[in-house]
């Protein structure tokens, strides 16, 4: 499974009763100014971390990328999966007043506002018909679909998906159900909440919770020098030196998210499956995991999603073989050119494995040439630039990765892999409401990938998180999922 | 006299750079209330012998012998003792340098430094009172507007006699002047000489470095002759000097473009004053401007006003009117401040913040930026503090030789045996000029400086006080060679100069010019003999120093327009 | 007088000649750094004596390839600096009309107070990665600077009485600018020459350290600092390698132009 | 005096305007915008075009420019394409820290250089002399960011003596923990103290050889009244003209240190800005940096020209 164990397990120390009070610190990449903690603008780590702290989501994900229930306590579709009923929780808002279903679909009309330019989640819930959609009773809520979708409720488990109550205007004044309430934010600074003592889930146990921006060189220094207990999404290199410190501790989820080099499939010379399979089989990806991720990673077998829901476990791992790669080459009349990969330091580890690989290339006579480009405009660049990109992807179900990557309509489509039987399998997929065979029919969209797209998927590096040693309740988990940066069941020793 | 005993002993006092022996057991003593000369030709060492009073020396000089002053022994054998010097300066020995322009700090005024240094070493006293006495005593009015200015708002004899004040205002045991006269004009000279006689009778020893055998007459009691480090006499004025005699020249007097000589002396006209004479060619009298047509003067200057910022702001020159013909001379004469040198550069194109004409053969001269080659050759200038116009990193025959390089279009080694032969007649032999500036005194350098100058063989050359730092063989040196350049290429020279002797030997015509205004014109003897203007009738009756000190002058009143009311401090 | 007596000038030229020497002749002595061959940050000792990298790069190969762009880029600058700055100044200060001297200088003026490193990271981030744009942008910056200090320097032997006896002599403006001006001029630009390189390599060290410079992989002296960092106690010398290459040649060039200005004053004074 | 000053101020206004076009310049030459920038791999087309709408950054960019030019003669700064709100919000939030860190920078960075540039040219060649030429030659050779690096491992992560970041820090926590300041100060002066005493020195001992002090000694002044009064006034403006160029060193060091050390300062916001395209507020933080280093420079050039007048004179 994905949601692997921390270094020493699930970072819990013994079985001590957990205490109650003190001041939790907890540090992310910051985003500036950019930084929100308006739950339906929420686009950074640092964004989600502090929205989870102050909102709660009808459901949300498990290690594995599977829903799991938050506000919503069970959930039931009709037979085509058009229409779906959640059944609420009893749960507060910050405002004291409880939560109703009226709550839920004035949620999800804020999100679809056509009006709101920066709600991520539009695209995704654009499958709700919220006119059909109506609160039943007290507490339950039922929303109508505009097509099926056998996926719906893990769509509501991602990014942009909170729920926030009717009253909620103002997003420097939130009103939501999350286990701590706001004190004081400022972007690109600081986050303070307090304990929210009437959470449905028990209410968290540390007193005061500060989530900060900060760099990965001050998170580490921070950690270190007892100026924070908690820092987001660590170096390996770090990891490496706080191994011989007492003082801080990593907690590493497995093989998390993703690394690849992609080729584009409607782009010569890419367009010929042979060549990008010559590629796939060129790559060291032992070598790849053991540099660019610093050994804290496991190899990657050219599809999305190890460890995750619908993963299909059977398919071999691809080895290195350089002399297959030479002679599928030598057949597509590919040796000796000289192609230039578009990479950028938009993510660590891009321009390393983009000139490793380029090394490794050169192994079968492929000249490969690295251009570096503008790091903050690199992924919607990449779409255009280049015949061979580097890529990465975040935590996420591999429906949605299949549906954000791969498809025709695809706004993000880095491997121009657009195939219109492709995508008429995966509607199909998205519809089948048996599970055992939804499985299968996902397990065949990864498998053409595997075979003949354009994704070189080379690593799923771990996902390093630190903490100091007083910090217990850390869960190991992949980033976008619960247990991620969930700060309300943390305590002090 | 010879029973008190020396302030100063000086006794077998050498100086050494390198080889070379700057002074050669020089000895001297100096008593209170006396005023002792060291005289001695240019570069014979008085600034070294003077120096070395202080215990100082210049770069690589090393003092040898022995200077003992007030109790203190400054210099012995071993050279200079270290802990000499702090205690015996300024309040027992104070020195004025040669060249003021640099002594004095460019940031500060110079009332404060007065001020400051009278409470410094009369604690005692009020200080505005001894630094108004300073001023005075150098002949400086006092006054907020002269305290208030800053050291380059000055005009260069008036530097001087700052640098001047600073010294008197110690009012030191032992005061050392190195040639405080220089740049000085005839009244003032006077005043000064008056004023540093009374001021000897008062108690200071003083020691006087002059070439200004006039002043050294009125003042010294003992004077030392100093001649290539040695001291070849001592004795009283009369017996130690030569006698006084008339500066021999040939006049230099307009010729007609056959080379004929022109005489009359009304060359020149002013603003104000009017000549009853006029210009006569070929004997031929000919009325003076209206006649422009007929005998067009080499050079004329029409109405000429300076300014000293834009938009005329800070008049300096107040519609100046000037003809000088061929083969002329025609000096210029002022009490310092006056506008002399500002004239000068007009001339010479260098100021260019004026209005009205400078015409050569009748043609407009433009300023010097915009002169052909050829204007270039026959206007040249040689400028009044020399040593800022050389270049301190090259050697100075081969900064003379340049010109005529460059103007007459010589070869580099012609030009080099034409400079050398020239400054050797202007009594500079080879190894001296092959030295850079920083190693030639005052008056080798000014002699270099003219001869940079008349290499060009110039059709007029505009001299600024050339001889302020020269000896009387020297001098004539200088004038002899300036009579060979009118013989050979007639050069006609405007000269500027407040030894009104000099000027009335070498010049045709004078102009007088005071606060900017021309005052007065005429031929030497005119002016000399019958001033009419009263600035002219100043400079005229202080000329001859002794006789002049003894009329005294308690009726020298507030003519005294040593700052002149033209010159506005631009700062504050 | 007595003077600073420390070994400058050997010392300075030895400081000085072991970076320049690295940078210029280190791409021959050693294959540029190949990726992965070695461990990420093994220490240092036999095969590689300095150890290796983060992407398991040998560190002395790094160094040999890494100074070329490190000096290069901040010498270049400099020199670009000079070339336009000194031109501009000195014409000004030469110009005969005075608008011509305010429409040289006073475009330069409206640059002196541009932030530098606005200029930096603005330049830096639009083309990212490129050597060239980041030494004009460094040049750039120190153009007005240049050009000012040349001016007035210029315009001070312009306008002194050495300049005005020369051109009474005849000498043609272009050797009174050369020959005086330009000689005039020399001694504060040798003082601010050495200050200015030890500005420049330090800026583009900045760049290149805030990531705003090269690509992350690049051997560069300044990015392999930038890089190595967060291993400092891990590895130390793959940061203190190239940092020390930088310390030496900035140290070294002060030295050399302090003596160089000592004697400059010494042959001045002792006439 | 006034009108120099005058003068200076005018030409300072001027220089602002031509600067805000030129930071507009570079700026819109920067590739991709705001909206381009602000949106992550998950957003469409149509997200960005909207966004774009909605920042008005589709309009042309002189209307833009105008707009903005407009508001800032009437103090409006202008609207941050990022955070929506005011850029003079991101100013008041950023200025106190960077203004802090600069006033106690400069607070130890004048007195320390000018006593010990002073110390080491009164006596050239001394023990001292050498001394404090040899440390601010070799300190001067250290890059900030290798000396920021060296000190926070040695000092805080090795002995732990000193906090190693400002992460979390606000303003109320350094006046509780003033040991915060000690290494981004440290860092900042360091060199800048070199700069400055090195300055400083080299005017002495220039001065110090000048005719001017020479007939000053032999006139007898004193040593203290010597160096107050003769020495000092004109020995200084090398070092003031230094100093005029320390706003770039000090938005310079600053940048590394707050990179470093965590500080939420102008310098971090004027990048975070560049690299999220949001022109207003690089605009705006440009012009009070530009402003700020104007007034400094403008302040060096009339103590100066107060000390030695003559400056004036040359053109
Ligand atoms: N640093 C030096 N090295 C070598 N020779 C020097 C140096 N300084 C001066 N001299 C020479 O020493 C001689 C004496 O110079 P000094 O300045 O004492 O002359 P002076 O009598 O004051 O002349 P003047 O009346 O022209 O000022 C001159 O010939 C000069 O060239
Ligand atoms: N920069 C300045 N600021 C103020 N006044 C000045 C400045 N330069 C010159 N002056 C004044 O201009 C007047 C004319 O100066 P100029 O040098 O022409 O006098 P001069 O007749 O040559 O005097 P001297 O015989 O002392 O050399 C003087 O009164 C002088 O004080
Ligand atoms: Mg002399
Ligand atoms: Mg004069």
């Amino acid at each position: 499974g994905g949601g692997g164990s921390g270094d020493g397990g699930a970072a819990g120390g013994g079985k001590a009763e957990p205490r109650r009070g003190g001041r939790f610190r907890a540090l992310f990449t910051g985003g500036g100014e950019l930084e929100t903690i308006d739950p339906h603008a929420e686009a950074l780590a640092i964004d989600m971390a502090r929205t989870k702290a102050l909102f709660d989501r009808l459901v949300d994900l498990d290690a594995d990328m599977a829903p799991v229930p938050r506000l919503a306590a069970k959930w039931e579709s009709n037979a085509d999966a058009t229409v779906w009923r959640f059944t609420l929780r009893e749960a507060l808002f910050h405002d004291g007043k409880k939560l109703t279903p009226e709550d839920v679909l004035f949620s999800f009309g804020r999100i679809l506002d056509p009006k709101a330019t920066d709600h991520f989640a539009q695209g995704m819930l654009s499958v709700i018909d919220l006119k059909k959609s109506r609160g039943v009773g007290g507490n339950t809520v039922e929303i109508a679909l505009s097509r099926p979708s056998a996926e719906f409720p893990a769509l509501l488990g991602t990014l942009g998906t909170a729920v926030v109550s009717a009253r909620y205007r103002d997003p420097a004044r939130p009103v939501g159900t999350g286990a701590f309430r706001l004190k004081s934010f400022r972007a690109g600074r600081s986050f303070v909440a307090e304990r929210f003592d009437d959470h449905w889930d028990g209410g968290a146990y540390v007193d005061e919770l500060h989530i900060l921006s900060a760099d990965a060189d001050a998170r580490g220094n921070a950690l270190r020098g007892g100026q924070a207990e908690y820092g987001y999404e660590m170096t390996p290199t770090f990891a490496r030196t706080a191994a011989a410190d007492t003082s801080v501790r990593i907690v590493a989820a497995k093989g998390s998210t993703a690394h690849a080099i992609v080729m584009k499939c409607d782009q010569e010379p890419f367009d010929d499956p042979d060549v990008t399979l010559a590629f796939k089989l060129l790559a060291d990806r032992e070598k790849l995991v053991e540099v660019v991720l610093a050994g804290r990673g496991v190899v990657g077998n050219d599809m999305f999603g190890k460890g995750y829901q619908y993963y299909p476990e059977d398919i071999p791992q691809r080895k290195r073989d350089v002399a297959e790669a030479r002679a599928l080459l030598k057949k597509t009349g590919m040796l000796n050119r000289t192609l230039s990969i578009y990479t950028s330091s938009a993510a660590t580890g891009f321009v390393e494995a983009a000139t490793l690989f380029a090394e490794q290339a050169a192994d079968a006579g492929l000249r490969i040439k690295v251009t570096t480009g503008s790091s903050e405009t690199y992924f919607k660049d990449q779409l255009t630039k280049g015949v061979m990109g580097s890529h990465r992807s975040g935590a996420m179900s591999i429906p949605t990765y299949l549906n954000d990557r791969l498809l025709t309509t695809s706004a993000f489509n880095a491997s121009g892999w657009r195939r219109k039987d492709f995508d008429a399998a995966f509607a199909k997929a998205r519809a089948t409401t048996d599970e055992g065979e939804r499985t299968r029919l996902y397990g065949q969209l990864q498998r053409t990938v595997h075979d003949e797209g354009g994704l070189l998927m080379w690593g799923h590096p771990d996902w390093l998180n630190a903490v100091s040693s007083r910090v217990r309740g850390v869960e190991a988990a992949p980033p976008n999922t619960l247990d991620s940066a969930r700060f309300d069941k943390v305590w002090l020793a | 006299m010879t029973a008190k005993t020396p302030l100063v002993t000086v006794r077998g006092l050498t100086a050494r750079a390198g080889d070379a022996l700057l002074l050669d057991g020089v000895d001297f003593d100096l008593y209170e209330g006396r005023v002792t000369a060291l005289v001695g030709p240019s570069g014979s060492g008085k600034t070294t012998a003077a120096l070395a009073l202080l215990g100082e020396c210049g770069p690589g000089v090393r003092l040898g012998g022995r200077v003992e002053a007030g109790a203190v022994t400054v210099v012995d054998a071993d050279g200079v003792t270290p802990e000499a010097a702090t205690g015996l300066r300024g309040r027992l020995v104070a020195y004025m340098p040669q060249h003021p322009g640099s002594a004095l700090n460019p940031a500060r005024r110079g009332g404060a430094v007065l001020a400051e240094l009278a409470r410094l070493h009369h604690p005692g006293d009020r200080p505005q009172a001894l630094a108004a006495a300073a001023l005075r005593a150098a002949q400086l009015p006092d006054g907020r507007d002269t305290r208030r200015r800053f050291p380059h708002q000055f005009s260069g004899g008036q530097r001087q006699r700052v640098a001047l004040a600073q010294t008197l205002v110690c009012r030191p045991r032992v005061l050392v002047l190195d040639e405080p006269s220089t740049g000085l004009d005839t009244v003032t000279r006077m005043r000064l000489a008056d004023e540093l006689a009374a001021l000897a009778r008062t108690g200071p020893a003083v020691l006087l470095l002059s070439h200004d055998h006039d002043l050294v007459r009125a003042l010294a009691d003992h004077v030392v002759v100093l001649r290539r480090g040695r001291v070849t006499a001592q004795g009283s004025p009369a017996d130690t000097l030569p006698a006084r005699r008339p500066v021999t020249a040939t006049r230099h007097t307009p010729t007609g473009p056959d080379g004929t000589a022109v005489t009359g002396d009304a060359a020149v006209t002013g603003g104000t004053a009017v000549t009853g004479d006029v210009p006569v060619r070929k004997g031929t009298s000919v009325p003076d401007d209206a006649s422009a047509s007929d005998g067009v003067p080499l050079l004329e200057v029409r109405d000429l006003s300076a300014h000293l910022h834009g938009r005329g702001r800070g008049p300096v020159l107040h519609g100046v009117d000037l003809r000088l013909p061929a083969g002329a001379c025609v000096g210029v004469a002022g009490l310092s401040g006056s506008g002399k040198t500002t004239l000068a550069r007009c001339v010479a194109g260098l100021h260019e913040r004026h209005r009205g004409s400078v015409l050569l053969d009748g043609a407009p001269l433009p300023v010097l930026r915009r002169r052909s080659t050829e204007q270039k050759r026959r206007v040249q200038y040689v400028w009044q503090e020399v040593r800022s116009s050389f270049d301190e990193r090259r050697p100075v025959a081969e900064q003379v030789a340049r010109t005529a390089v460059r103007l007459r279009g010589l070869d580099a080694d012609a030009a080099r045996g034409e400079a050398l032969a020239l400054l050797s007649r202007l009594g500079l032999d080879a190894t001296t000029v092959e030295r850079r500036p920083g190693g030639l005194s005052g008056g080798e350098l000014q002699r270099a400086a003219l001869a940079r100058a008349a290499l060009a063989t110039p059709d007029v050359l505009v001299c600024d006080e050339i001889t302020t730092a020269l000896d009387a063989d020297a001098t004539e040196a200088v004038v002899a060679e300036l009579a060979r350049l009118r013989e050979q290429h007639g050069t006609a020279l405007l000269w500027v100069s407040h030894d009104l002797e000099l000027l009335a030997a070498v010049a045709h015509h004078i102009v007088v010019i005071d606060a900017g205004h021309v005052v007065e014109t005429g031929s030497p003897e005119r002016i000399l003999g019958a001033p009419r203007a009263t600035p002219t009738k100043e400079l005229v009756r202080a000329m001859d120093l002794g006789s002049a000190l003894a009329a005294d002058a308690p009726a020298a009143t507030a003519a005294a327009t040593a700052v002149s009311a033209t010159a506005t401090p631009s700062g504050s | 007088m007595k003077r600073v007596n420390l070994p400058t000038a050997p010392a300075g030229v030895a400081l000085l000649a072991l970076p320049l020497g690295v940078a210029l002749l280190g791409p021959w002595c050693a294959e540029p750094a190949r990726p992965g061959v070695f461990a990420p940050y093994a220490p240092g000792g036999g095969e590689h004596p300095l150890g290796t990298d983060g992407l398991g790069r040998d560190v002395l190969a790094l160094l040999l390839h890494g100074g070329r762009s490190a000096l290069g880029m901040a010498l270049g600058a400099v020199a670009v600096a000079y070339l336009v700055g000194g031109a501009v100044g000195l014409l000004a200060a030469s110009a005969r009309r005075r608008w011509a001297d305010e429409l040289l200088i006073r475009p330069l003026d409206v640059l002196l107070p541009l932030p530098t490193l606005l200029v930096i990271s603005v330049v830096a981030v639009g083309w990212r990665g490129s050597p060239v744009a980041i030494a004009l942008a460094v040049a750039a910056v120190n153009v007005p600077p240049v050009a000012r200090l040349v001016r007035a320097a210029a315009l001070d032997a312009a306008s002194g009485p050495v300049t005005e006896a020369l051109r009474v002599q005849g000498e043609s403006r272009v050797r009174i600018q050369l020959d005086h001006v330009a000689r005039s001029v020399l001694s504060p630009v040798a003082a601010d020459i050495g200050t200015r390189i030890t500005l420049a390599v330090f800026l583009v060290g900045s760049a290149n350290f805030l990531g705003l410079g090269l690509d992350p992989t690049a051997p560069d002296w300044a990015v392999s600092i930038s890089r190595s960092r967060e291993a400092l106690l891990l590895q130390p010398w793959a940061v203190l390698a190239p940092a020390a290459m930088l310390v030496m040649f900035t140290v070294g060039l002060n030295l050399l132009a302090d003596r160089l200005l000592a004697r400059s004053r010494r042959t001045q004074e002792a006439v | 005096m006034r009108g120099y000053a005058l003068q200076r101020l005018a030409l300072g206004g001027v220089q602002l305007a031509l600067l805000t076009v030129l930071v507009f310049l570079l700026t819109s030459l920067l590739p991709g915008d705001a909206a381009d920038v602000r949106n992550d791999e998950d957003a469409t087309p149509e997200q960005v075009a909207a966004l774009r709408e909605q920042l008005g950054l589709d309009r042309p960019a002189l209307e833009r420019f105008t707009d903005w030019a407009g508001g800032v003669l009437t103090g409006d700064l202008g609207t941050s394409l990022v955070s929506g709100g005011p850029v003079l919000d991101v100013l008041a939030g950023s200025a106190g820290i960077t203004l802090l860190l600069a006033a106690v920078t400069l607070a130890v960075v004048v007195p320390l250089a000018v006593l010990l540039g002073i110390a080491s040219g009164l006596r050239e060649g001394g023990r001292l002399d050498r001394a404090v030429t040899s440390v601010t030659l070799a300190l001067n050779a250290v890059p900030d960011f290798v000396l920021a690096l060296l000190l926070v491992a040695g000092l805080s992560l090795r002995l732990g003596w000193l906090p190693a970041t400002w992460v979390g820090v606000g303003a109320a926590d350094l006046i509780a923990r003033p040991a915060l300041l000690v290494l981004p100060v440290g860092v900042v002066a360091a060199r800048m103290i070199c700069l400055l005493s090195r300055q400083v020195r080299a005017g002495m001992v220039t001065v110090l050889r000048a005719g001017y002090v020479t007939q000053a000694r032999r006139l007898g002044v004193p040593r203290r009244t010597l160096l107050l009064r003769h020495v000092l006034p004109n020995a200084a403006v090398p070092g003031i003209q230094e100093l005029a160029r320390v706003g770039d060193n000090l938005v310079g060091g600053v940048l590394i240190v707050e990179a470093v050390f965590a500080i939420p300062g102008v310098a971090t916001a004027l990048v975070d800005a560049v690299e999220a395209r949001d022109v207003p507020t690089v605009q705006g933080l440009a012009l009070v940096v530009a402003a700020a280093a104007l007034l400094f420079s403008l302040a060096a050039d009339l103590v100066s020209h107060r000390l030695v007048p003559r400056t004036e004179v040359l053109r």
